[in-house]
Formats: structure tokens, C-alpha cells, sequence
């Protein structure tokens, strides 16, 4: 789950390191009189809060520098889609002159299977970008998970993209943070890009946080409205609420799988054999009843889906629960589309009996399947 | 031969009570697995499917010493301590079903693991299967056959669905392994493909990759180097995935330009490794390598 | 730093286990308004708030069965001082009836250098009682400290005290909360003791935390007066204000020493000649000249000593520091008690010149000292 | 010989621009210490009494490969860090002279430094000084001469005390290590007390100990199984400290019955050790087991 920039900064400052200072802007609310209460005054940053990246390029970040400039701005960008995503939030900064835009992040390393730390002298542009770039600019460590990030390491990372003095000092401690951070929150990423220099400090000028999905049972703090996030489509959102794993495309041929690795080779499958797949929807392994009638019901209802494809699979997921689970699908809403099912493995033969008993046919061989489902 | 398990596998299974526990013991032990124990805590007494259930690993372990294996269908919450208690309990094989583990605690009992030489296999994965030797996992025995070649994949159904076509064309597997689709996991491709390289018995190699990481091209730099000379062809899920929806973020940022099907496949063709367009053609291309 | 007993219950239920409801009580309170707020009734626990071992037995918990106890317990648990310690709080608490009561701790083991879990089915009394009278029960568990305690422990070390099914569970839960309390707050102790057990639960009647003074620039949060502990004597309190480390103890010749193995021996040596110590005071390593006058200038204003004794024996304690910071006491309070000043190690040539120059002389013998200053 | 630092120490000084890392710098250079570099984050390029400052430990180590040795000065709150920082850079022998290190900080790098096989000395300990060799520490040199006795206390100034006493005694020191006063320190009684045993050089072992905790019980233990068979003598300051003020809390409680200065002058009188009332009598008591 993506966090908005305001609660990565929030996050930040709550474990111990400045922040710029700020309001949040609702659309209801009066700039002037919010930004007056708490002490703020042009020139200020007004940052569109949109989980996108390249914001800035795409208008998404304005400087204020009068009371005439912050009220005009915020109608501005409280009305200009940023790739697409109009913003809940803004957020009022004050703008921090800095001389200097430095880069850090944490992520995994899924191949060391360690934290690593990021770090270059030259933010301000994405990390792609810095990479093709100025590639030997950027500075890796791994850290052990079981022992953090010591201060000293800290300090040999900073030394190693060329600061010193009381700046190494503020960046090591902005990195140590930044390292309590990942692991309080179970990041998959943490970022600041830019971190300016200001003297002899770093400041946040801004800030990612991605969490782990699979994490946040522990992290009741983000559960919010998902729509609010602007990360998915409307469909997207409602499968989300439905506890359903869907990616919405652009195509017309609904696909349904058991497994991501299978769900990405149907719809390779389908392209290959000449049509447009409309999503992603893995029901996972050991999927119910219940979950593949509420998979089936979700492509049915779905507007821009003319055809569906399922392609099971079963290891885990069992052939007789899947068929049940169509049976009771279409029993309930009815055959709206035409439905071309592939199923192999685990009681297989169950599966395609119930099917039979309901009048539909099953395919073993996925081609024959998919040229079937183009073919409708 | 086979890596991982083999005839030798004596298995615990923990959370062998739940639903998915139990359903898969019983098919493991159809398919000729030697289960020796079960474990859920709470639940020790009892019996599944004539296996006996314990406590804890300790428990189970002191009772049959002969336990080397552990499968842990645990839920989540749960998954990351089920893994530590195998571990501090001597067992030096652990596959991990489980879905859905937050990768911060795969990151610790993967370390963990590898400081005290313990194997771990997923989380997130269908687990390894030795045709006639040994099932640990979840896929659907029927579809393997014995043989000469080695599985490695990313992915559960797909490795299903390659089996299943190699099967049908006469071409059997010495091991088959799921090393699950987390972004973590225990077993990576290039520790598999180093198994197979020193597995006598395995002639040739499949390895099932997907969009997401970087692992696919450093097997690709390990054929490169000469250290795999056995023969390999690979298939690659995701080549119309959409970038960024999902796996285009913090994973591809450390190994910039990989993490794309096309990168994958690119690195793997330069070595010399056939890729697949569909799984369907994975038996042609064994036939061709195995020929040679 | 001893935290109180509502404070440690605090944490733990902070940290995600339930304890008893409550209310916290001053002086100034009505218990029976604040009760009705809380949506309590009797019966109920009141318990005197001291940091004193024992607490039971001297009184210091009284069972209220009607609001009219509730009113006279208060009152008379407000005036009624326990081993000397009159309490600022009464926690008043549902009371609990429970089954059984269980012993759980956790402490540091000096020697294995690692976090210790205690455990024993005899809760209620101390565990040097049970010690004693239960040796056999009492269990022990190291716990790596860079991995924490993991619920297949805290189950094993359930099951080790007997317990089983949802107890066990319920158990294990509180000894990871309990352990997370331990490194939270860096703990030298926690402790709930009795564990009451209620059904298939268990639920802290009572529960110690000692938090580590070294510890505590990174707990300001229990930054309090020290007055409201308890935990020290009028004297002890103006030390620790000072910045000295003072114990009181009951004779007359005050002792200042360097380091505290130094210091607890010159108490022998005034012990093993015939007298009796009044304090313990260390001024500790390195000790500034502001530091020695301060301790010096402390005991000359305590009214029960009647002559001073100090031994010095220079490592990183400078003896030119030890003679200045004594001659500026002298210089600021005058003589007023006799004072013997033993000095050896670094500079104590200086140090000794600088005391003769004041007309103060130094020995080199502290069984010399000794002597000297009893026969005062 | 002589254990822990002798003249092959080659030392670096970590916190050595402040007021007492600077100070001891000068007199342990003085007493023929070899002091190879010092570190101070941020102050690297500096020099402290002739010595080249780093930035960081690596830094040190890399220009001065021979360093074997750390002492380390930094304040409490950063004294942990700098531990780890000589960990990993390869020091072997670590003496931390900081007072007031959190109890879990201690904790933590001591487990780490035994992971590591790095002997840890302190922390809140005055040093290691083999007399004539190298002085590691801030004890002052010239109450100590050569000899034959190993020293081993808990208590700082109480070690010069009694190793001023022996030396007017005319007998001489092999070593003396203050282990430390905190609850947690990385070198304890049992271990100091094996490397005098090992050491060929010493003949007799004094032992300081302190009320609190149960290091002196298990030296008595070791000495019970023949494990020390040197002789040794002993002083235990705190017979007459109140209990329950400060040392009789949570540290006693796992060794009941153990902590107080009569079980500990008890437990090593049981096996034969003889402990003095004051620091004065341990030279009389060292010549009586020297003599035989």
C-alpha cells in the first residue's frame, strides 16, 4: 500500500526527524485561514498529493510566493488531474531554500534477501534516471535484518557520496530514521527524493512509503478508504473490497487463473493467439466455492468484458470446489457471457463431471482453449 | 538421485489439523511420502490420517528422530515462528506453503536459516515433488512422472502445467521445485540450478521464470560463468503484463533495465538458453537440448 | 527506575495484553464519583501505590465488597504508611476472582548475558519464597536478545509450568507482551506476580517494571519528580537532584569514595574498626572539581554525620581535581566537620600539595585514614 | 606472557579527541603503550599527541593494518556503536571504559562480540595493564611492576588500591584486568580466571570481587572442578552494604541465595581460597600460596 507523501512525512517526523512545516488542504477548506493558524506564510510549496510518480514533471507541485498565489494554486490544482488522478488532499509546505538535492532509499534486495540502502549526491530525479545517468553515483549497503542500521554504517554511507562534517552528521541520522521507518512499518520501499541540504542539515522535501500488503493486519493505522489512495480504477477497487486479486487492462477477453505465474501465461496466451486480455484476476491457491462464484459474477457483471477465459490448474485449488463455485455463479446470475473453462490437476475428474451435469464443457489442453475463447 | 527430498525424506507436517494441512497429508501420503509426525499446537494427541500430532517440532523430533523434512501449511500470522521452531528444532529441509507471509519476516527467518545451514523452500510456493520418491508440496502427483530433467520455477500452477505436457510427451523429472513467488524467498534459481548442476541423475534443466526481480538473469550470469553446464530451456510468464501495476516498483530499482519478461528472456537467450513462447513448447525444446 | 504499579499495567495493556479495569486515585479525588465515571463497582481491589516489596502483607491491599468500603479503605489506605512509605496514588481495581495465580518474570542473567524468562506455577508469593519452597518449579528460558522471544518458546515454557490449551496460549501471550515490554523499555525487570488465571486466561493482578536508570535519555517519558517513588530518603532524593550517588545508610562518619567497590570498602574498613559508616557516596570516575565539592559540601550539611572520610585512589580521577574541589567546599562552607582525606594514584602529588598549601593534610594509608578518623 | 594486551597490543583510541580520551591517550603513550591511530567521527585528519585521527574505524585499520587493539572513551549514548564499528572492523580485543552504557545496549554487543570471537573488556571497567608491556586503560602505571600475578576485579579504583599494596609487597603483576561494574561486561571472573590459567607466566591469581550478581560463586565452581589450579587469593568489598538498597534486586533473583559479599567469601572459602578482610592483607596471603 502506498502512503501520500503528508503521511510518510508524518511518519518521519513521528520517529524523530524534522520535517518541513505544513497544512493539509481539503477541498472545503480555507487555505489562508489554515495556513495563518498555524503559522505559515508564502512562500510556500503547494503539492498536489496524487500516489504517482513524475508529479512534479506533470504539474503536480507549484510554488506560492503571495497569499494571492496560494489562494489561486490551490483552486488550480485541486482541479487538475495529475496522469490522470484528481487529488483529495493538498498539502502547504514552506518552501525551503536548499543548495543541494541528495537521494535515499531503503528497499529489499530480493537476491542479497537483505535490506539495502540507497543513497546518491543527486536526487531530484528519479531513481531510473539517476541510474542511466550517473550510475556510479549511486551507493548500495546491505544491512542485516537482525541488527539494523548502526550509526557507523550510516556515517560510511554519507562519507561514500562525498559529505562530511555536521551534513554527514544530520544524514546519518536522517538514514537511521529512515531504517526505523522500513522496519516499524514493514516497508517494501521507503524514499526520500529530493532530500535537500539546507547548511549543515538534510530535510525530507519529500517522501515515499510503500507497505508491505501482506503486513497490514498489523498496521490497523492505514486502514482507510481505498479509493481515496487514487491507486486503482474504480473496478479495481471494487474487487479490492471484495477481497479479489484483479488488474484491470484494456482489452475484452475476461481472464480468470489459479496462480499469478498461470494467470500472466493466459493472458501471454490469448495475446499471442491474437486477442486483448481485460485483466488479471488470480484466484490464488486453494481458492473456494464462494471465491470462484464471486470471481466469475465480478468478470460477468463487468461492462467492457465480452468473453471470459478461466484457466484452473489445480494443485491447491481443487476442481470440484472450482466447478461448484461456476455452477453456482451462473445459477445465480445467469450465463451473460460466453465462459470458456480449462481445467487439469487435482480432482479434475470431479470438476469437469459437475460441469457436464450443468451442461458446460471443460478443455484439458490450454491452446485449444484459448483459440476456442477467441474464436466466440 | 534428486535434490531436496527424495526416498530418505522423513516429513513433519505443521498445522497438519487445518483444512489445506490435512487434505495434503492425506495426498502426500497416497503419493508414498514418508510422514512421520504432525504438528499443531493445542492439538497434540490426536491423529490424522494415522499420524500422529504433537505439540512442537521438539516433541514430534524427540519422538521420531528420523524427521529431516518439515512442510509448514501454518496461516501467516503465524507461518514465520512455525519456521524458527523447525529450525531450533534440528530440521534442516523447510518448505513453506504458506501465502501471504510480510516479507519482513521472510527477510529475518531466511537469514536466520541460512546462519544455521537450514534449506528453505518458499514461502508462497507449491513445494518440491521427486517422482516416485517423495512428494513435500501441494501439486497434483499424477502429473510428474520420474526421469532426467530438473524443474525450477517461480511459479505453482505454471510448473503444473509444464509437468504436465513434458509428462505427456515421455520426458519424466528427477525433482520438480516451486521456490514460491514472494519476493523473499529461501531457495533462489541460482542456489536450484546449482543443485541440479551437482544432481547426477538430472540431464537437463526447465526454469520457469516471471516478470519481477533479477533472479532469472543471474542464473543467466551463472551459465555465463560456466559453473551450470547441464543444458537448460525456460519459459517466462508475464511478457504482456503491464508495467508498474504491480511489479514495476521497489524490487526493479536495485537491478536497473531487469525485471521486464523481455529483459529476462534477452538475458537467457545471449547464454544460449531456448525460451519457450508457451508452456506447450517446453517438451519440444528438452527433446532438441537432450538430443545434443 | 521503579515504576509504579498503574504504570507498568499501563504499558502492558499499551503493548497489547488487557489487565484489570481501574481507576487511579490522588488524594483530592472522590473515589466513589470516579469509580461511577469509570463505570466500576464493587468489588473491588485497593491498593496502596508504594514501590515497596511486600505490599500485601503489610497492608497495603485491602478487598472493598460495598461502596461504604470503598470509602474507608481509601481513607484509611491514604494514611496508612507501609515500611515507612506513605502513598500519593491508590489504584482501585475490579477484582479479579481467579483460580490460581502463576509467576512470571523477566531479568537480565549476568552471567549467561542473557534475557532470562522465569516462570512458575506458585505465583503469590516472592520468588525467593518460592525459591525455597519450590525450587523444582521455578523454570528458566534464555532468550537471544537480537531475536526476541517467539511464541513456540513462550508455549514451551507454558507447557513446562503445567499449562495447556487456550491457558497456554492465553500465557504465551502475555510473555511476548511482557517480553516487548522488557526491551521497550529496557528493562533490568518485569514482573507479574500473581499471574491470576481465570478460566482459560490469564490476567496480571500485579505487574513490576524496573526500568534501567542508565537507560532512561531515552525514556523521558518517566522523567518525574523522584519525590512521588518513594523509593528514597529525603537525602537520597536531594542527592540524586544533585547528580550524587548517595545511599543512606544509619552511622555517623560519612564516606566518600571513588568508585564503588572503593567505596563499599572504606565502609568495611570503618566497619571493621570499630565504626559506622553513615552513607555510601561515589563520586565515580573522572569526578570534576565541581563534583567533589558538591559530595563534600552534601555531607557537611546532613545533620547526622559527624566526621567525613574520604578516600581517593586516582585512575581517571585526577588527585589535583579531588584537592581543588575540596578546598572549594572548604572555601564556601567553612570547616565545620572533621574530614580525613586519604589520596593515592594519579597526581596525587599535586593533589596533596594543593591540600597542604590549605592546610589540610593527606594520608597515603587508608587503614592509616581509617584509624585516624574514627579516634576523631 | 601476559593475557589480553602485552607488546604486540598495537592500539587505536575511539573517542580520542575528547577531554579523557585525549588524557589517557598521552599517559598510556607515555607509559610505552603503542597507540596506532585514534578515531573521532567528523575530526579525521587531526592529530591527538602525535597520533593520526580517523573519521572511522575502517579508515584506521586500513592505514594501519597492524591495529589489534581498541579502548574506547565515547560518551554512553554512542559507546555501543562504536563497539560494533570495531567488530566489524576486525579488532580482536575490545576495552570499554564508558560508564553508564544502557544494560540492553551491553547486551546486545556482547552476544554480537562472542558471535564474532572478539574478546570484550568492560564496559565501566578501567582497563587491561600487563606492566612493562602496554598499559590499555586508565589505571595509574606506576603503582604497577612486573611479576608473576595475575589480577582480576570488578572494582576500578579497589584494583589500584591492592595492586599498590603488592607492589610496595615487592610483588609484581603478570596482568590486571578490571572486567567492570556494570551487570553485563564481556570478559567475567570465569573467563579472565582461564586465561591467567593458560598463561605460563603467572604463578597466583588475585581475585576482586563485589556484592551482586554470582560471578565469584562460579569462579569458586571452576576452581571446585579443577579447572583453575593455580593458587589464588581473594578480596569481596560490600560485606557491610545494606541489602535491598541497590545490588539486592533482580540480578540475585536467579541465583538464590547468591549476591551478597558472606555467600561469596563463603564459596570461594570452600575451595580452598583464602580471602583477606582488607585490600592490605592480599600481599601477606599472596606470599604464603607463593611460597609453597
Amino acid at each position: 500500500m502506498k502512503l501520500f507523501e503528508f503521511e510518510a512525512k508524518r511518519i518521519i517526523k513521528e520517529l524523530g526527524f524534522p520535517v518541513p512545516r505544513s497544512v493539509l488542504l481539503e477541498k472545503k477548506d480555507d487555505p489562508v485561514r489554515k495556513m495563518k493558524e498555524a503559522g505559515l506564510k508564502p512562500p510556500v510549496v503547494v503539492k498536489s498529493q496524487v500516489l504517482v510518480a513524475g508529479r512534479g514533471k506533470a504539474g503536480g507541485i507549484k510554488m506560492a510566493k503571495t497569499w494571492d498565489d496560494v489562494v489561486r494554486l490551490v483552486e488550480e490544482l485541486f482541479n487538475k488531474p495529475i496522469k490522470g488522478l484528481f487529488p483529495r488532499y493538498l498539502l502547504i509546505e514552506e518552501a525551503i531554500p536548499h543548495e543541494k538535492e541528495l537521494y535515499a532509499a531503503i528497499i529489499i534486495d530480493r537476491s542479497e534477501r537483505k535490506p539495502v540502502i540507497l543513497a546518491s549526491q543527486y536526487g531530484g530525479m528519479d531513481i531510473e534516471e539517476i541510474a542511466r545517468e550517473k550510475p556510479e553515483s549511486i551507493v548500495r549497503y546491505h544491512v542485516d535484518p537482525f541488527i539494523g542500521l548502526r550509526a557507523f554504517e550510516a556515517r560510511k554511507i554519507g562519507r561514500s557520496i562525498g559529505l562530511q562534517g555536521r551534513l554527514l552528521n544530520s544524514f546519518a541520522a536522517f538514514l537511521q530514521v529512515l531504517y526505523k521507518v522500513f522496519e516499524k512499518y514493514d516497508a517494501d520501499l521507503v524514499e526520500s527524493n529530493p532530500l535537500g541540504v539546507t547548511g549543515d542539515k538534510v530535510i525530507p522535501l519529500d517522501a515515499r512509503i510503500i507497505v508491505d500488503d501482506n503486513s497490514l493486519y498489523r498496521h490497523k493505522e492505514f486502514e482507510k478508504d481505498i479509493e481515496v489512495t487514487g491507486e486503482y480504477t474504480e473496478w479495481e477497487v471494487k474487487a479490492r473490497r471484495m477481497g479479489l486479486a484483479f488488474v484491470e487492462l484494456d482489452g475484452d477477453i475476461g481472464i480468470i487463473g489459479n496462480g499469478a505465474g498461470l494467470t500472466m501465461t493466459t493472458m501471454d496466451l490469448v495475446y499471442l493467439h491474437g486477442g486483448k486480455p481485460a485483466n488479471f484476476l488470480d484466484i490464488g491457491g486453494g481458492a473456494s466455492k464462494d471465491l470462484v462464484k464471486k470471481a466469475v459474477g465480478f468478470l460477468m457483471e463487468h461492462p467492457r468484458i465480452k468473453k471470459i477465459f478461466m484457466n484452473i490448474f489445480g494443485g491447491i485449488t481443487r476442481g470440484d470446489e472450482v466447478a461448484r463455485g461456476i455452477v453456482a455463479a451462473i445459477e445465480e446470475l445467469g450465463l451473460k457471457k460466453p465462459l470458456v473453462v480449462r481445467l487439469s490437476g487435482t480432482n479434475e475428474e470431479e470438476g469437469r463431471s459437475i460441469l457436464e451435469e450443468n451442461g458446460l464443457t471443460a478443455y484439458t489442453d490450454p491452446v485449444e482453449a484459448v483459440k476456442k475463447v477467441i474464436s466466440l | 538421485m534428486a535434490i531436496i527430498v527424495d526416498e530418505k525424506t522423513r516429513l513433519i507436517v505443521q498445522g497438519i489439523t487445518g483444512r489445506e494441512g490435512s487434505f495434503h497429508t492425506k495426498l502426500m501420503k497416497e503419493y508414498g511420502t514418508k510422514i512421520v509426525a504432525g504438528v499443531t499446537p493445542g492439538k497434540g494427541g490426536q491423529e490424522v490420517h494415522g499420524i500422529p500430532v504433537y505439540d512442537s517440532v521438539e516433541e514430534a523430533v524427540k519422538a521420531h528422530p528420523e524427521a529431516n523434512t518439515s512442510i509448514i501449511f501454518v496461516p501467516a500470522r503465524f507461518a514465520a515462528d512455525a519456521v524458527y521452531e523447525a529450525i531450533d528444532a534440528g530440521i534442516k529441509t523447510i518448505v513453506v506453503i504458506t501465502e501471504g507471509i510480510p516479507v519482513h519476516d521472510a527477510l529475518r527467518f531466511v537469514n536466520y536459516a541460512k546462519s544455521k545451514g537450514v534449506t528453505i523452500i518458499g514461502p508462497n510456493c507449491p513445494g518440491v515433488i521427486s517422482p516416485g520418491k517423495a512428494k513435500v508440496g501441494i501439486m497434483p502427483g499424477h502429473i510428474f512422472m520420474p526421469g532426467n530433467v530438473g524443474i525450477v520455477s517461480r511459479s505453482g500452477t505454471l510448473t503444473y502445467e509444464i509437468a504436465y505436457a513434458m509428462t505427456k510427451a515421455g520426458i519424466g523429472q528427477t525433482t520438480a521445485v516451486g521456490i514460491g513467488g514472494d519476493p523473499v524467498v529461501g531457495t533462489s534459481f541460482v542456489e536450484a540450478l546449482q543443485m541440479f548442476e551437482d544432481d547426477p541423475e538430472t540431464e537437463a534443466i526447465v526454469l520457469v521464470g516471471e516478470i519481477g526481480g533479477d533472479m532469472e538473469e543471474r542464473a543467466a550470469k551463472m551459465i555465463e560463468e560456466g559453473k551450470i553446464t547441464k543444458p537448460a530451456v525456460a519459459f517466462i510468464a508475464g511478457r504482456t503484463a503491464p508495467p508498474g501495476k504491480r511489479m514495476g516498483h521497489a524490487g526493479a530499482i536495485i537491478m536497473m533495465g531487469t525485471g521486464t519478461a523481455e529483459g529476462k528472456v534477452k538475458a537467457l537467450e545471449s547464454v544460449g538458453v531456448k525460451v519457450a513462447r508457451t508452456p506447450m513448447e517446453i517438451p519440444a525444446l528438452l527433446k532438441e537440448v537432450l538430443k545434443k
